[in-house]
């Protein structure tokens, strides 16, 4: 089982930024008004953010690590290693990474990668930054998570475009003798990677001018192969069967229980699949909070930006302790516990365009 | 209490739309109310909450009738 | 500096596959004979190996590691953690490892990471998988990396197309107490990163039906937006600017000379970038093996290619000592030093498309 | 041995089509033989590993002739 601890990391601060972009699920006109009232309290999304066309994730991402950066007070030659977690890149080469480091102007010497990883981006991300600080003896890291999964998801499809919104996010993660330990669980089976797919574009299949054709694949639902194909029932079912289980394990191979936890805070996927499981799990919704009903499925952001958007208040100047648990493309899926310390959490940050440079 | 009385009870209670008295075990699903991807998770969230049963697309495309989910269901019952 | 080093680590077995078909650079005919040989003599790159459209980078890495597997008689649950690098991916979404995990019948708990690394990655990967292997805990791990960069290269564009050859590799590679201390040195400039890049189809330039358009650049330069450019001049600068002291600071970190190195493995860039190189360090050709010469260059796979190709039978049953230093897109680049104990070394895998299934 | 004379024999010697004797400090590269990216990446190979320069894009752009390139090679001589 992957399931491991990591010693002496310390999250030092998060912080979320999105499209100022606003749009509501009531003025998506392609289905009935009676279908957007049941979506909207099924789903659970009233509200979304959404970029314009030409501002990528690492945009929000680097708005994000501005802040953060600022806020924590932290020497930028100090970071010595970046870590975009994001399954929406600025091209398709060179790796996004690379650019970050630039932009934010840190060292030549700062390792930069990219992992792609959607909705189970952030506890994976956590862990790989987590591990490569403690065994290449660095300090300091960034974790920068988020998507724009609004672009690839076709308007006429009213399975993923009123689902998804778009955020960036940045995570300072150093190095702190004694920190609480870390418990990992990761998971993953890609037997099930065809429940969430752009099935062109690929080496598998080579983009053509034929993938940019639409087609109607049932009611409500027209797009072409390079929009995003979720099988939601495939995915639903996929989380119940897998998030608490993966989370009981966790809990036990850490001699802990939910009692000892102040929140859970889970992937928003959408808030029947992210209700079902917390009524499995038992605890009270006081405990479990929601954000996707603001901002939709924000993919590898969400927990993130949940964490900033409405446990900002509550955890400030506390030491809490924190369930994460994420799951979904690939499939993949995890849990971590984390500990907050005073962790440094600027306010929610919106993305306007910058003009023409 | 795994009768399809509770059951159909249990599905009143969480469509809305639904009028009281007007599901039986022979009704269709998909006549009774407008079948959409949506009302099925919501059918699967409800049956993995109450009775710890996996439904999935296979089984609904199957089952023709309230009877025919109901079956599934008890048959999984561990 | 990132300057450090990872214990405990082997590398257990390399092996490499490449596509059956072979092409000769003679035969491009869209450039004239006369170019054609100076191609040949300066670029290095006689033959290249190059797939059918459907083919994937995963597809070679598959048939390595499951070769590798078998020659080492690896017990699959045992291995834990698998990193993919690779700019060449099956899918835009959803992550390549995942798909990895399940055709290779690996556990649910191994570890699957997508990492979005070009001609750098193979000394990125080690540097990585070594750090998560050590920090989690794990015992042993597959790195698979490759890339397909023939597709990705238009046919009537003279500075890429005689270049790129395809080809997918696997590394086993395992906790082992006392094996040979590992000393990496990564580094990166994302300022270069225009310097190899496909502008469209990412998010900063989003895919447009004009993208497919193709345009005459210069002269024998005939390409579209969705195909790589390459900045000849730029890369070549850049390379003979980092490299050597990235090298030489490597060494010096490590206290080791180049006298005890038995072979310097380089990313194979192009025969004047590495001769050039070569000549800086003073060392002899007989020590810094080619590969170009058959496979072209092969992006992140071209050291471990390079590794079985030509050290397969020298270093056999031997205790050889390897630098290895990679360079080029993001940019980034970065050397590390390793040992070979009696490595699992299979020959030269081809790969030919399995009829349809 | 910094001479122009002593760069143009390095020239000679890089480039085979070369008819020796032919180039002279006030010969345009273009003109003198098929240039292309090809030639400018040997040229800057032979400047690199002959004199430890670096000479780029722009540099090749700017120089008109043998005799610039020169120029900027020994101005940038440590």
């Amino acid at each position: 089982m992957a399931l491991f601890t990591l010693q002496n990391l310390q999250l030092s601060g998060i912080a979320a930024c999105v499209p100022s972009k606003e749009v509501n699920n009531m003025d998506y006109k392609w289905i009935s008004l009676k279908e957007r009232e049941q979506l909207i309290k099924t789903i659970g999304v009233e509200k979304r953010r959404v970029v314009e066309k030409g501002t990528t994730t690492s945009d929000m991402c680097q708005v994000a690590a501005d802040k953060l950066i600022e806020e924590l007070n932290w020497d930028k030659s100090e970071i010595e290693v970046l870590v975009f977690v994001s399954q929406t890149r600025d091209y398709y080469i060179p790796q996004t990474s690379s650019i970050l480091q630039d932009k934010l102007g840190l060292p030549q010497s700062c390792i930069a990668l990219d992992i792609a990883l959607g909705c189970s981006g952030y506890v994976y991300g956590l862990s790989v930054i987590g591990g490569l600080l403690n065994s290449f003896g660095l300090k300091k890291g960034l974790l920068l998570v988020g998507d724009i999964s609004s672009l690839n998801a076709a308007y006429r499809d009213k399975s993923t475009h009123p689902l998804f919104g778009d955020a960036g996010t940045a995570t300072a993660i150093e190095i702190k003798d004694g920190a609480k330990p870390i418990p990992f669980n990761l998971q993953g089976d890609g037997s099930g990677h065809k429940a969430i797919i752009i099935p062109d574009g690929g080496l598998r299949n080579f983009l053509s001018k034929k993938s940019l054709d639409y087609k109607t694949v049932s009611p409500g639902i027209q797009r072409s192969k390079l929009h995003i194909h979720l099988d939601g029932i495939e995915v639903f079912n996929f989380s119940l069967r897998e998030v608490v289980p993966n989370i009981k394990t966790l809990l036990s191979y850490h001699n802990e229980t939910l009692d000892n936890i102040d929140h859970i805070v889970f992937h928003q996927a959408n808030k029947l699949i992210n209700e079902t499981l917390r009524k499995m799990l038992r605890v009270d919704k006081s405990k479990m909070p929601l954000s996707i009903q603001k901002f939709g499925n924000t993919s590898s952001a969400s927990i993130p930006l949940t964490i900033v958007s409405e446990l900002k208040e509550t955890i400030k100047g506390k030491d809490s302790r924190l369930l994460l648990s994420a799951f979904g493309i690939g499939l993949s899926w995890g849990s971590t516990i984390i500990q907050t310390n005073n962790m440094v959490i600027p306010d929610i940050i919106e993305y306007t365009k910058p003009s023409k440079r | 209490m795994n009768t399809i009385e509770d059951f159909i009870l249990k599905i009143e209670s969480e469509f809305d739309e639904l009028e009281p008295g007007k599901l039986k075990p022979e009704s269709s699903f998909r006549e009774m109310f407008d079948w959409n991807s949506i009302n099925a998770l919501v059918l699967i969230a409800m049956v993995k909450t109450e009775y710890d049963v996996v439904i999935n697309a296979d089984d609904l495309t199957k089952a023709k009738t309230v009877n025919d989910v109901f079956k599934i269901i008890t048959s999984r019952i561990k």
